[in-house]
């Protein structure tokens, strides 16, 4: 017997054009999940106003289905940590995460929760939100123009459909060898305790050439 | 009773804190409200216990957006801190820079030129405008209006941005104004496009109040809703237009006259019950008055330099002192407190921002109400967290 | 159901009926009702399922036109995959259950609320033939199915245990109960002229043509307007749509009783959320809006369902068309309305319908007094209760400080 | 509005026993303030606020300013007259004196009826460590109330009287008061790119050592 003859992706794309659809259930369920990233409704600083302005008339971030801010995390699939990540404020953030339902995603809007930014010498600053969260997208500026932020949405929705259901390429949720719940750091004397969360965030080995 | 006459404990038990007991022996739940909320405008939290639907306590709880302002404007010059205080009460750099520029101008005591006065009055009043549009739309958001008088009062904003970003080259963090003047200079066609703008607003604004300041729901929400007595908000500190929405006719643009506001005509306007409604109407016929004034800036503004020729802006050092500026900001007086000590890096370096002044009240005005009018009372207030946690 | 052999009946409008028989004609009688009776849930689950995928697609559209902005265009052509790409993501997110909530209640409450949203579909009458079980008192049976979402999203609220949520079943039986009332009041009316509960009864008595080209739609009469529009606020309320939509706050509480509920249990609740507001527009077709009948003799060629469905999906239209432009009320407020407003004019609407009822033969000028009197006790209730319930709310004129 | 002076003198003689100075700035802002002492702090609060003169009845700012002790090295000419006849010999000799460190409240007074101000009020605590306390001004004025307990927070100052004297900024396990100069901030900066001067500096230190790599304190 012939194995199951596989089709390339020129090849699809080829009878897609011609009004043939072949999909599969990945190709599906990755289509589904991409097309209606539904975001938090939660804005930490100035980057939550273009976060906004995003969602307004002008930019309309509903033309990506992405309209839907839901207030409650158990009903969101995007974390946008729009703003600056104070220490006092970092431990709600965690948990906001980890009430979220997988799949989920983050991005990172934003100087500030990219590394603290320009507050990064703050005491009560916490230099990136990436070392308690697994961050899927960074955008930079300071505040991002919604455009920006748009644009990140266009690259969460390739790299979604970039996934494979099974394999290491797996998302978070559908392996068994990860914990989708994250340790929710605690306020210490001086600092957050602990300061990182060794899993999701490592030291970078090599300091750039100075 | 003269809206003087100053008791700072209001009869609610004021700034005691109140120790609540049920007279029914009936369960009081105490429900957190944020930090993550979608009513609380940031990372605001309001630890409030209600009875039934009903608040019989309300703390705040800040410091979720602490970014240490003041600690960075100690190790940073003068000039770096500008663009800083853009991100204090990020609606309103404009203003923000303008009130930073003041007091550095007040320490170091420079002059700022004709032309620069008035791109200054330009901006804070086009900073206002859109201020309060924002507003506008926030606080229907907040009771519930599913976002469309939001989107028309962003629609208006986008232009003003649109503005803000052909002049200074960032939408909302403009880093304009420098002590002794401004960065850039209007080009006519700006100052063109800047006339066609206000002379569109008015239109808008009537088309806005037209859809949603008739409506009963409206007014069934916001009238009689956290009333504020004169004498109370003038103890607590309380400014801008949630001041004036209670008829205290204090305008800072009035009683300092800072700047070149004395050459302008335009009116305070006042509320008389301080509730919610006034606040929501004292901010629109604001607009409409900062269309007057931003149509005779563009009427006068005459041709000549921007910057004051002494002004030193790279390794500024004042002589030691110190000096308090503020201005009247879209929220408030805003105002900032410097003492030098002859160095490169100010010795203090504070501000006063009116969003955390204006929270004093809260508790006071929400009292009573339900937990949707706190909503909509907090939304009134018109705070940023940026400036209430610096 | 009977085949009326009406003379005006063509072949499009008998084309459901003909089909199922079609389907089922070849099998013994026992088996028979069965397989019709599955095929009657199959087409409802089928029609309802995918009106509802539209209805989503439709509001986000519409609210986006409202607001100046395109809305959903990128999936699919014009966005018209928009629903299938979110059903696909949400049956397939994880399903979270707090930890301290009763996982009993928390699972029944969706399956309770959809379930019982369902079986309101089952005595509307969808067109002239089109009934899927005719009972003698049907309305009264979809009021008794209606009351259960009250206690579904009491069941939601509490056993997630979560303050917000338990705040929002508190609201939504407030809420619930004070609509109830007038809901029932604002359709009894109907049955007294009509004089049946049964929804085809109810139907037919709407059936005849005054002058020749006026249908005798309820609607068209002043208590029948009346009721109509008190059905409407009502179902608005009871459907928890916008300015009624207090149980589910977001600005206040966070999502209501919504708040611990993803994926699958999610989707239940917003699918029982538009069934219902279908539901009960289609009860306001029947009651009131003359159900299948066609607005004018000559239109009557066209099939009585899709006359049924224009006027359902213009029903559902306003319902959208009222979310993009109002704020939300207060919880007093709300039941202020209710039992201040609603109720003492449907009160004083069964006494109007009374009247018209007895009136019922008089001509010429008496006519002409039966009409005006039956206005005017709709009208004077109406302004005199409307300015009590808006006394002091006024445009305010401010002053300038010297 | 009187000038300063004037108010000054008012205050004394209104109460004898208070210490009440007027301090000059130096600077072209020319905002002279009042300093009063930590005991009388409160009467004269309310008596700015209530003379119908000043009716200073809007506290618009309140802040909190850290002077901590430091080294003031006074320098003394002595002339000692040269025994051999010439020119006295002119030495400078240098001593030096611990100014005591203390912590500033500065309010900032308006009045909303009169339309005039500011009048800078200040007052000081005692030292920095134990007797950090003043008197609060929120019975005085409600605007103190959040800001006063701003100043508790960053800076340390215990206010006596202040109805709900928490931190406000930061949490409440929180150690330390940050505003304060002496202040040493936790330092967790692992990775910098950008050119910061001491941020790199801070960096460095923070940084993992690197095997093969550069040797890293």
């Amino acid at each position: 017997m012939n194995p199951m003859p596989t089709i390339t992706d020129e090849e699809r794309s080829e009878l897609r054009r011609h009004g043939i659809l072949l999909t599969s259930v990945e190709e599906l369920y990755n289509w589904g999940r991409s097309h209606s990233v539904w975001p938090l409704q939660f804005g930490l600083a100035c980057c939550a106003i273009e976060m906004i302005a995003a969602s307004m008339a002008r930019f309309d971030i509903a033309r990506f289905g992405s309209e839907v801010f839901r207030p409650s995390p158990r009903q969101a699939d995007l974390l946008i940590v729009s703003g600056t990540v104070t220490k006092k404020m970092a431990p709600q953030v965690v948990r906001l995460w980890n009430q979220m339902a997988e799949p989920k995603y983050c991005i990172a809007m934003g100087a500030c929760a990219i590394s603290g930014g320009p507050f990064k010498r703050g005491y009560n600053v916490l230099k990136g939100i990436d070392r308690f969260v697994p961050v899927d997208i960074y955008i930079p500026g300071c505040p991002p123009r919604p455009e920006a932020l748009l644009h990140g949405l266009m690259e969460l929705q390739k790299k979604i459909s970039g996934q494979s259901i099974s394999g290491p390429e797996a998302p978070r949720h559908l392996r068994h060898d990860t914990s989708c719940e994250y340790p929710v750091p605690e306020f210490g004397d001086h600092d957050l305790v602990p300061p990182k969360n060794p899993e999701v965030w490592k030291v970078p080995e090599s300091p750039p050439k100075d | 009773m003269s809206p003087f006459d100053a008791s700072p404990l209001s009869p609610s038990g004021g700034a005691h804190v109140r120790s609540v007991v049920d007279e029914f022996h009936g369960d009081l739940l105490e429900v957190s409200m944020g930090p993550h909320h979608p009513s609380t405008h940031g990372v605001f939290r309001m630890i409030v216990t209600l009875d039934g639907e009903r608040i019989v306590k309300l703390k705040p709880v800040l410091g979720y957006l602490h970014r240490n302002h003041e600690k960075i404007g100690e190790s940073t010059s003068y000039l770096g801190s500008m663009p800083y205080t853009d991100r204090l009460d990020y609606l309103n750099a404009m203003t923000n820079n303008w009130a930073y520029a003041l007091a550095v101008e007040r320490l170091g005591g420079l002059a700022v030129p004709e032309r620069a006065e008035y791109l200054r009055v330009i901006l804070a009043e086009l900073s206002r405008l859109q201020n309060h549009v924002c507003l506008a739309g926030f606080l229907l958001q907040d009771t519930g209006a599913s976002g469309t008088p939001l989107m028309y009062a962003f629609r208006e904003r986008e232009k003003i941005l649109e503005l803000f970003e052909s002049l200074s080259g960032s939408r909302m963090m403009c880093n304009f104004q420098r002590f002794g003047g401004c960065r850039t200079d209007a080009s006519s066609e700006w100052l063109g496009q800047v006339s066609s703008l206000v002379n569109g607003f008015g239109a808008f604004l009537d088309e806005f109040e037209e859809l949603i300041t008739g409506n009963e729901i409206l007014m069934a929400r916001t009238q009689g809703v956290g009333v504020m007595k004169g004498p109370a908000a003038v103890s607590a500190g309380i400014t801008g237009p949630m001041l004036r929405a209670c008829g205290v006719g204090y305008d800072i643009r009035k009683v300092d006259a800072y700047g070149i506001y004395p050459r302008f005509t335009f009116r305070v306007p006042i509320g008389s019950h301080g509730d919610t409604y006034d606040r929501y109407m004292i901010r629109i016929l604001e607009m409409r008055e900062s269309i007057g004034i931003l149509q005779q800036a563009l009427r006068d503004i005459p041709a000549g330099p921007i910057m004051d020729p002494k002004a030193k802006l790279r390794g500024f050092r004042p002589k030691p002192g110190e000096s308090y500026g503020r201005i009247e900001g879209p929220k408030g007086e805003i105002g900032f407190y410097l003492i030098s000590d002859g160095s490169a890096n100010p010795y203090r370096y504070r501000v006063r921002p009116p969003s955390f002044v204006n929270l004093t009240l809260l508790e006071d005005l929400c009292l009573g109400h339900t937990i949707a009018d706190s909503v909509v009372i907090l939304g009134s207030i018109d705070i940023v967290l940026g400036e209430v946690d610096r | 159901m009977n085949a009326a052999q009406d003379t005006g009946e063509t072949l499009l409008e008998r084309a459901p009926q003909a089909l199922r028989d079609l389907l089922t004609s070849h099998l013994p009688e026992p088996w028979r009702w069965f397989a019709n009776s599955l095929i009657a849930i199959v087409a409802i689950l089928a029609v309802f399922g995918l009106l509802f995928a539209a209805l989503t697609l439709a509001e986000r559209k519409i609210l986006g036109r409202v607001q100046n902005r395109p809305g959903p265009n990128r999936t699919g052509p014009f966005g018209l995959l928009q629903p299938i790409a979110d059903g696909i993501k949400m049956l397939s997110k994880e399903d979270i259950v707090p930890r301290d909530a009763d996982h009993l209640l928390h699972f029944l409450a969706p399956v309770t609320l959809l379930a019982s949203s369902i079986l309101a579909f089952a005595v509307i009458p969808y067109g002239r033939h089109l009934i899927p079980v005719e009972l003698d008192a049907a309305v009264l049976y979809f009021f008794c199915v209606g009351a259960t979402t009250e206690l579904a999203v009491f069941m939601a609220g509490w056993s997630s245990h979560n303050k917000y949520s338990l705040l929002a079943a508190m609201r939504a039986l407030a809420q619930l109960i004070s609509y109830e009332l007038p809901l029932l009041l604002s359709w009894l009316p109907v049955v007294m002229i009509s004089g049946t509960l049964s929804t085809t009864g109810i139907v037919a008595a709407q059936s005849a043509w005054r002058w020749g080209w006026m249908p005798t739609w309820h609607v068209f009469t002043p208590w029948g307007l009346a009721g109509f529009v008190i059905f409407m606020v009502a179902a608005l309320a009871e459907s928890n749509r916008s300015p009624f939509d207090l149980p589910e706050a977001e600005s206040e509480l966070i999502a209501g009783h919504l708040t611990e509920y993803s994926g699958c249990k999610y989707v239940f609740f917003f699918m029982a959320e538009y069934f219902g507001m279908t539901a009960l527009s289609g009860m306001a077709v029947t009651l009131f809006l003359g159900g299948w009948h066609a607005p004018l003799p000559s239109l009557e060629f066209i099939p009585s369902y899709v006359w049924f469905g224009a006027k359902l999906i213009t029903l559902l239209m306003g319902f959208i068309w009222i979310r993009a432009t109002f704020p939300r009320l207060r919880i007093d407020q709300l039941t202020r309305f209710a039992w201040k407003f609603l109720v003492p004019l449907a009160l004083v609407n069964l006494g109007t319908t009374a009247f018209w009822s007895l009136s019922f033969g008089w001509t010429g000028p008496l006519l002409a007094a039966r009409c005006t009197v039956a206005v005017i006790l709709v009208v004077v209730p109406f302004v005199l209760l409307g300015r009590r319930l808006s006394s002091g709310l006024t445009p305010r004129t401010y002053s300038y400080a010297p | 509005m009187e000038p300063l002076e004037q108010i000054c003198s008012r205050l004394l003689a209104r109460f004898p026993g208070a210490e009440v100075s007027v301090l000059p700035n130096p600077g072209p802002a020319a905002q002279h303030s009042l300093l009063v002492g930590r005991a009388s702090v409160r009467e004269i609060a309310e008596f700015l606020r209530d003379d119908p003169l000043l009716r200073l009845d809007y506290c618009s700012n309140a802040t909190g300013v850290d002077w901590p002790e430091k080294v003031i090295v006074d320098v003394t000419k002595v002339t000692t007259p040269d025994p051999a006849g010439g020119p006295p010999k002119v030495s400078e000799v240098k001593t030096e004196r611990l100014q005591p460190g203390y912590l500033e409240v500065v309010y900032h007074l308006y009045s909303m009826e009169l339309r005039h101000g500011p009048v800078v009020l200040r007052t000081r605590t005692v030292n920095r460590t134990d007797q950090a306390s003043v008197p609060s001004l929120t019975p005085v004025w409600r605007s103190a109330e959040f800001q006063e307990r701003e100043i508790f927070d960053l800076f340390g100052v215990v206010f006596e009287g202040h109805p709900d004297l928490r931190r406000i900024l930061m949490w409440d396990g929180f150690k330390d008061h940050p505003m304060r100069r002496d202040y040493v901030e936790p330092e967790d900066y692992e990775w910098e790119p950008t050119p910061h001067g001491d941020l790199v500096e801070k960096a460095k230190r923070a940084r993992p050592p690197v095997k093969g790599g550069e040797p890293v304190a």
